[in-house]
């Protein structure tokens, strides 16, 4: 039953708490003598993490198919995760075949940024088109949020999937500018085909 | 013996267990008067993480407050985004497509699995079970892959927007995430193995910390501290948002409402929500999941790079924000700790005049020293990893 | 004359290179590494000289040289002789223990006479409880010695239960006594020389009794309430740094050494292998010559004694990473509830069968 | 509709003291004189038809340029009518205090902590009022809407 | 005779400011014996940190999954969690610091003992994130000297490990006359309003 006129969200009146059917979690677990002594219960939990234990020793020797060691562990600069596509790592500008930026410096990703990490000067071409005289991404500030890539109407600035690299020993080195933001159209070609079947219409 | 204590003359150690304490997760301050190693008085101080959420969420607009609303519980964060969402949702008076429903239903119940996981996890660290600790992590890495395909972030998710989400439920996904409850499962009886029955951890735990039902309810405990107490309240059964009504799942319920019961609480619901993610993964309808309104969800990329008309209303709405009515709202939502409700008020500009969360660890934390009166110092361990007191939720 | 000289010399260096030299680092690592792998993760396996890492065995010896020239720190208005004394208090009675355990039998090698035990003392096991109680000095003195509130309680807990659990060791004890009839650590070796006479078997409460109280004594994890991570921040060395903080982790590690030791002989019939008696032995490897006899059958017992200690010592480490930690006060109540009243009811049927079987 | 059965009996009982009623989509909300804020939230709890006992959020507003600057919040439940209240009592800004709530719900006591501590709203007879999130030293109240978003008061000056 | 007595009578200065002035190696001709030993404490120091986890704020959740079984930390020698700050030396702040947290900060990093390095983990420990409001410290290079900044909200594990392997290196060309450092150069009770 609705509480209010129809358009509003649904949220409806359910069972009150005096009514509900619950779980009780409790009954079965007063302590049988088998449990009051501490050596059974020592030995079955030494049971589990032996397992644990001996089942990785073994992967050691002969690794599940498809993988090099049935432990857990990735061994991070040798081998790297697969990241799904919908990963948001390092926002990169996009730069059109002939070398310039696709940003004409609208200044739509600098308001919606959350952190104001982004900080632009727009200027004009000779030919009267716009572009960014300065692009500074304060890599201190950017908290990864993606509103800069769901706002840009013109698909100027991505998520990419990089997140190398990015540790410094200074603080004023992580201040990026707009050379090394730039990334090739193919390198970040994925994204933009991931952005372009998640903004698309049918989701509307 | 009262004669022979008068000139024994001794007095009280006061101990500070700082916020910087293994046990406090950096974040809250305990000032503990000690008799030997009986708890004379103990008073909380809390507010080491105070970020200001509430003045940063007026000075954006309803959009940019998303990325806050991670942080607020940031063990469960796509639960505080959902809880946002449908409170803004319910004073513009939308509702948002069936296919969304459950996709938010899906991100919230993962979202618990690992808060409870997490939650279990450190209360057993705290208690010295450091092999079970590293068994509930690798599980909810697991979860947080789930959680990473769907949302592209594995902790600050920024996934639901209002009136809608930010994208669909990634191909795969369904095939995945059987996969990965089979591994939880495993994992789960696991730490059941390690934990449940053991005598040494049951001895920690039981009778500590224990909270009478009622006291609970004047205390405001909710979420699994009060289900704990014997109290079946949970929002999901009380005022069924989004598609919970459809969702066949029971609510544990304990006894005296000691940590023991917590545990159990909480390991019971794990395995609930593992079952609404399968039924809802099941029942999931076709069709889009955002609300095609323009004036308050983002239009299509392809209406903004093709229509001009498109264009000129995105600027409209990303510089000054989507313009809810005048008025005020208040919605909860059952997060990880308990109920988390969202108060919204707005004066019909973009900015949110003021956006105050109910933190459900709030009145829990405040509980302590009732719960703590006369017991022992090791006993702070076990009952302060139980009310999983979070701290950007706590002080926001 | 000289040949007992060297005899001694030979036993005293062969245990001091195992213990301090191979056991010590090595426990380190061990734990980290079994720790690791039992928990689905891999430990520390990167620090490479050259392009060797061999699985991570160069980390201890990063861990020792780092600690080497790390700060030596003294808090403020600590007396600076007993906080430097105290490690060394708590060092000294581990190390000193293991000159008791017999590693091998008596042997006639060159026409000399070699007791393969550094110091077969007849009061053996006395001398064994006489050091573990002197490793309670060391740590009262640090936790009171570093005027620091979480070391102060560290050292208090420390202190009531390595005295309580003493008295519960001792009297597990009295039942292996009462069945060998003699406190010379070598002599109850040498009885165990038949499968069945293993102490385990005659004495399963009691073993499973002073396990724990040994665990206990040295305040391994079930049992480490004196320096509980999660309550007391590192309990009574809290304000320790650099060698001084390693020295109390040695002397924890050696005590696992130790206690295995003491266990193996007491209990798992020290150096012998199950169903093969010296004589079979002997003959076994009569090919060699009479010396060359000795000097394998000697190498096959050490071999065994050691396999066995290191059995002790991993399932030590596997106890140490399964369980949480007890409360302070149910340590005391396990110790005077349950395991004292258990090991006087141990006691009185050991004497109880003795009267009728022997008689 | 059973929903306004709680407005219905407490217009009943309290008709002066309730200035306005609305169910604004949904949520009932009670606009109340602030100085019987106590006796209305007992007769809330202590009801037969009501049994309002979960005090689940206190908060308060700032409406800046309005005539009772403040507006202090109380959301209420009730378990047994699984029901939802909203109480609000204008605050001005010359007499800025209310008397707390503590003895009604044990709940309320740091909550009223919060909103003395951020908006600078006195409660009377509060058993502790101190300063809960922020620190002793910090001066004003952060989230009036005077109070600029990055004035800082910072304990320990920085270095460079 | 009168070469050795000058040279022990140069050395007899105060150590320290004889390293500053890298006198020292003039003076012993720069033997390789000198360097070498320094190669091989840095080697030691940069494959054993004791970690003391400054855990306060939502990095806390990628500590734990770095520090867990799929990234292992423990793999650098970098996972024992020594929670006293004398045995510790790399001091890693996870997490946003308050203004009400400074101070403990500070005093947390006054207590380490000396060989020690200061991690800067997340975007709020960097510069203070998207919080630039009245709560929140501006970065914690205003309180105490960063060896190494992570960004990142949550930063990834891998970029912690990348910041763990910048950290190494920068252990590793260290040279003793960067010791001791001393204590955090703060002032008390400073009342700064708008910055």
């Amino acid at each position: 039953m609705t509480q209010f006129d129809g358009k509003g969200s649904q949220v409806t009146v359910g069972v009150p708490a005096g009514r509900l059917k619950p779980k009780r979690v409790r009954r079965n677990l007063d302590l049988t003598l088998w449990e009051k002594l501490y050596v059974f219960e020592i030995i079955r939990g030494m049971y589990v993490t032996t397992k644990h234990f001996a089942l990785n020793m073994l992967g050691f020797v002969l690794p599940p198919r498809g993988k090099k060691r049935s432990v857990f562990t990735v061994y991070y600069p040798d081998e790297k995760v697969v990241l799904p596509p919908a990963y948001r790592g390092r926002p990169v500008l996009v730069m059109r075949p002939d070398g310039t930026e696709r940003c004409v410096a609208c200044g739509l990703c600098e308001t919606a940024c959350p952190g104001h990490a982004i900080s632009i000067v727009g200027a004009e071409r000779e030919n009267g088109e716009r572009y960014p005289l300065s692009y500074v991404l304060d890599m201190t500030r950017c908290v990864y949020c993606g509103f800069c890539e769901e706002v840009c109407p013109k698909e100027a600035i991505v998520m990419s999937s990089e997140y190398q690299g990015l540790a410094e020993t200074d603080r004023s080195r992580m201040r990026y500018s707009k050379e090394q933001l730039l990334r090739s159209e193919e390198s970040v070609k994925g994204r933009i085909e991931y952005i372009r079947r998640i903004y698309s219409k049918c989701n509307y | 013996m009262s004669e022979i204590a008068k000139d024994l003359h001794t007095e009280h150690m006061v101990i500070n267990m700082g916020p910087s304490h293994p046990v406090t997760h950096g974040t809250v301050k305990f000032l503990v008067t000690l008799d030997g190693e009986t708890i004379e008085d103990l008073k909380v101080e809390i507010g080491y993480l105070h970020r200001g959420f509430e003045k940063m969420c007026e000075s954006g607009t309803w959009y940019q407050v998303f990325p806050y609303t991670d942080r607020l519980n940031y063990v469960s964060p796509l639960i505080n985004n959902v809880g946002y969402a449908l409170a803004v949702e319910k004073l513009i008076g939308i509702d948002v497509p069936e296919r969304c429903k459950y996709v938010r239903v899906i991100a919230c119940e993962l979202s618990r699995i690992a808060d409870h996981m997490t939650n279990v996890a450190a209360g057993g660290l705290e208690l010295g079970a450091f092999t079970a600790f590293l068994y509930f992590v690798e599980a909810r890495e697991l979860v947080w892959d789930l959680i990473e395909m769907l949302c592209g972030a594995r902790v600050t998710t920024n996934y639901v927007r209002i009136g809608g989400l930010k994208n669909d439920l990634p191909d795969g996904f369904k095939q995945k995430t059987l996969e990965v409850f089979k591994r939880c499962r495993v994992l789960w009886s696991d730490v059941n193995k390690l934990l449940t029955k053991n005598r040494v951890f049951i001895d920690r735990v039981r009778d500590v910390g224990t909270m009478p039902a009622e006291e609970a309810i004047a205390y405001g405990f909710t979420g699994p501290c009060l289900r704990a107490c014997g109290v079946p309240y949970d929002v999901r059964k009380a005022n069924p948002y989004l598609v919970y009504d459809r969702m066949d799942f029971e609510v544990p319920i304990g006894e005296t409402g000691d940590n023991f019961d917590k545990y159990l609480v909480r390991m019971e619901e794990i395995n609930q929500s593992m079952r609404i993610v399968e039924q809802a993964l099941e029942q999931l309808p076709g069709g889009p999941i955002n609300v095609d309104m323009p004036y308050y969800r983002w239009q299509s990329k392809d209406d903004i790079y093709n229509r001009i008309d498109s264009l000129i209303f995105h600027f409209k709405t990303v510089i000054e924000g989507i313009k809810p009515p005048p008025g005020e709202v208040y919605l909860a939502v059952e997060s990880g700790n308990g109920e988390l409700g969202f108060y919204l008020v707005s004066d019909g500009s973009g900015k949110p005049y003021k956006c105050r969360v109910r933190p459900p660890c709030f009145p829990l934390t405040a509980a302590m020293p009732r719960m703590m009166k006369g017991r022992l110092i090791a006993d702070i361990v076990p009952t302060f990893d139980m009310i999983n007191m979070i701290g950007g939720e706590c002080d926001r | 004359m000289v040949a007992d000289l060297i005899e001694s010399v030979a036993k005293i260096v062969f245990i001091f290179s195992i213990n301090l030299g191979f056991f010590a680092p090595i426990l380190g690592w061990v734990e980290r590494k079994q720790s690791a792998v039992m928990q689905d993760r891999i430990g520390a396996n990167r620090a490479n000289i050259g392009k060797f890492t061999i699985i991570g065995l160069f980390h201890p010896i990063a861990d020792a040289v780092k600690v080497l020239t790390k700060e030596d720190f003294v808090p403020a208005g600590a007396n600076k002789f007993f906080h430097t004394l105290a490690p060394f208090i708590c060092l000294v009675p581990a190390i000193a223990t293991f000159s008791v355990i017999p590693f091998g039998g008596q042997y006639e090698l060159f026409g000399h006479h070699v007791n393969l035990v550094i110091a077969d003392l007849d009061v053996g096991i006395l001398f064994v409880f006489a050091l573990t109680s002197l490793a309670t000095f060391g740590v009262v003195l640090a936790g009171w010695s570093s005027r620091s509130n979480w070391s102060l309680l560290g050292g208090l807990r420390a202190s009531a239960q390595m005295l309580s659990y003493e008295v519960a060791m001792g009297l597990a004890i009295i039942g292996i006594i009462m069945v060998f009839g003699t406190l010379k650590l070598s002599e109850i070796g040498a009885m165990q020389e038949n499968f069945l006479h293993w102490g385990i078997f005659i004495q399963p409460l009691g073993f499973i009794l002073f396990f724990t109280c040994a665990v206990a004594e040295n305040k391994r994890v079930p049992f480490d309430v004196p320096e509980a991570e999660s309550e007391l921040v590192a309990g009574y060395f809290t304000e320790y740094s650099g060698l001084k903080f390693v020295m109390f982790w040695m002397s924890e590690f050696l005590e696992i050494v130790t206690i295995s030791g003491i266990l193996t002989t007491l209990f798992l019939g020290a150096w012998h292998i199950p169903f093969v008696t010296d004589a079979m032995l002997l003959s076994f490897f009569q090919f060699a010559g009479p010396n060359g006899a000795t000097i394998l059958a000697m190498l096959v017992n050490i071999a065994t004694f050691f396999a066995k200690v290191i059995f002790f010592i991993w399932l030590q480490m596997t106890i140490r990473w399964t369980l949480p930690r007890f409360r302070y006060d149910q340590v005391m109540r396990l110790c005077w509830k349950m395991i004292l009243p258990l090991s006087l009811i141990n006691i009185s049927i050991t004497g109880l069968v003795l009267l009728l079987w022997i008689k | 509709m059973d929903a306004s059965v709680t407005l219905q009996r407490l217009t009943e009982r309290f008709g002066d003291s309730i200035l306005e009623t609305h169910s604004y989509r949904g949520d009932d909300t009670a606009v109340v004189k602030k100085e019987d804020i106590v006796a209305l939230c007992t007769f809330l709890r202590d009801d037969g038809k009501l049994l309002y006992n979960f005090m689940m959020d206190l908060t308060a507003v700032d409406y800046l340029g309005r005539e009772p600057r403040f507006e202090v919040v109380y959301h209420l439940y009730s378990l047994r009518y699984n029901r939802r209240v909203r109480i609000k009592a204008g605050v001005p800004e010359s007499d800025c205090s209310i008397d707390s709530i503590v003895p009604v719900w044990i709940a309320a006591d740091w909550f009223e902590r919060e909103v003395f501590d951020l908006y600078g709203i006195a409660f009377n007879g509060h058993p502790d009022l101190r300063r809960l999130l922020l620190y002793e030293g910090f001066e004003g109240h952060p989230l009036r809407k005077d109070y600029p978003v990055k004035k800082r008061q910072p304990l320990i000056g920085p270095i460079n | 005779m009168g070469s050795i007595k000058g040279r022990l009578g140069a050395l007899r200065r105060s150590g320290q400011e004889l390293l500053d002035s890298g006198e020292a190696e003039r003076l012993l001709g720069g033997s390789v014996l000198f360097t070498k030993v320094e190669s091989v404490v840095n080697w030691a120091r940069k494959y054993s940190f004791f970690l003391y986890p400054f855990v306060t704020a939502c990095c806390g959740m990628e500590f734990m999954s770095v520090a867990g079984p799929k990234y292992d930390l423990d793999r650098f020698g970098a996972a024992l969690p020594r929670f006293s700050p004398r045995q510790a030396d790399l001091l890693m702040v996870v997490g946003t610091i308050s203004h009400k947290q400074a101070p403990v900060l500070v005093k947390v990093y006054n207590q380490m003992t000396e060989p020690k390095w200061v991690f800067a983990f997340g975007v709020c420990a960097v510069s203070g994130g998207f919080y630039d409001n009245y709560a929140t410290v501006q970065g914690i290079d205003t309180l105490i000297p960063v060896d190494v900044y992570v960004p990142g909200c949550p930063p990834r594990p891998e970029m912690v490990i990348d910041g763990l392997m910048k950290l190494q290196e920068k252990v590793a060309q260290e040279r003793w006359s960067d010791w001791p450092r001393g204590a955090a150069p703060v002032t008390d009770e400073a009342k700064l309003t708008e910055c």
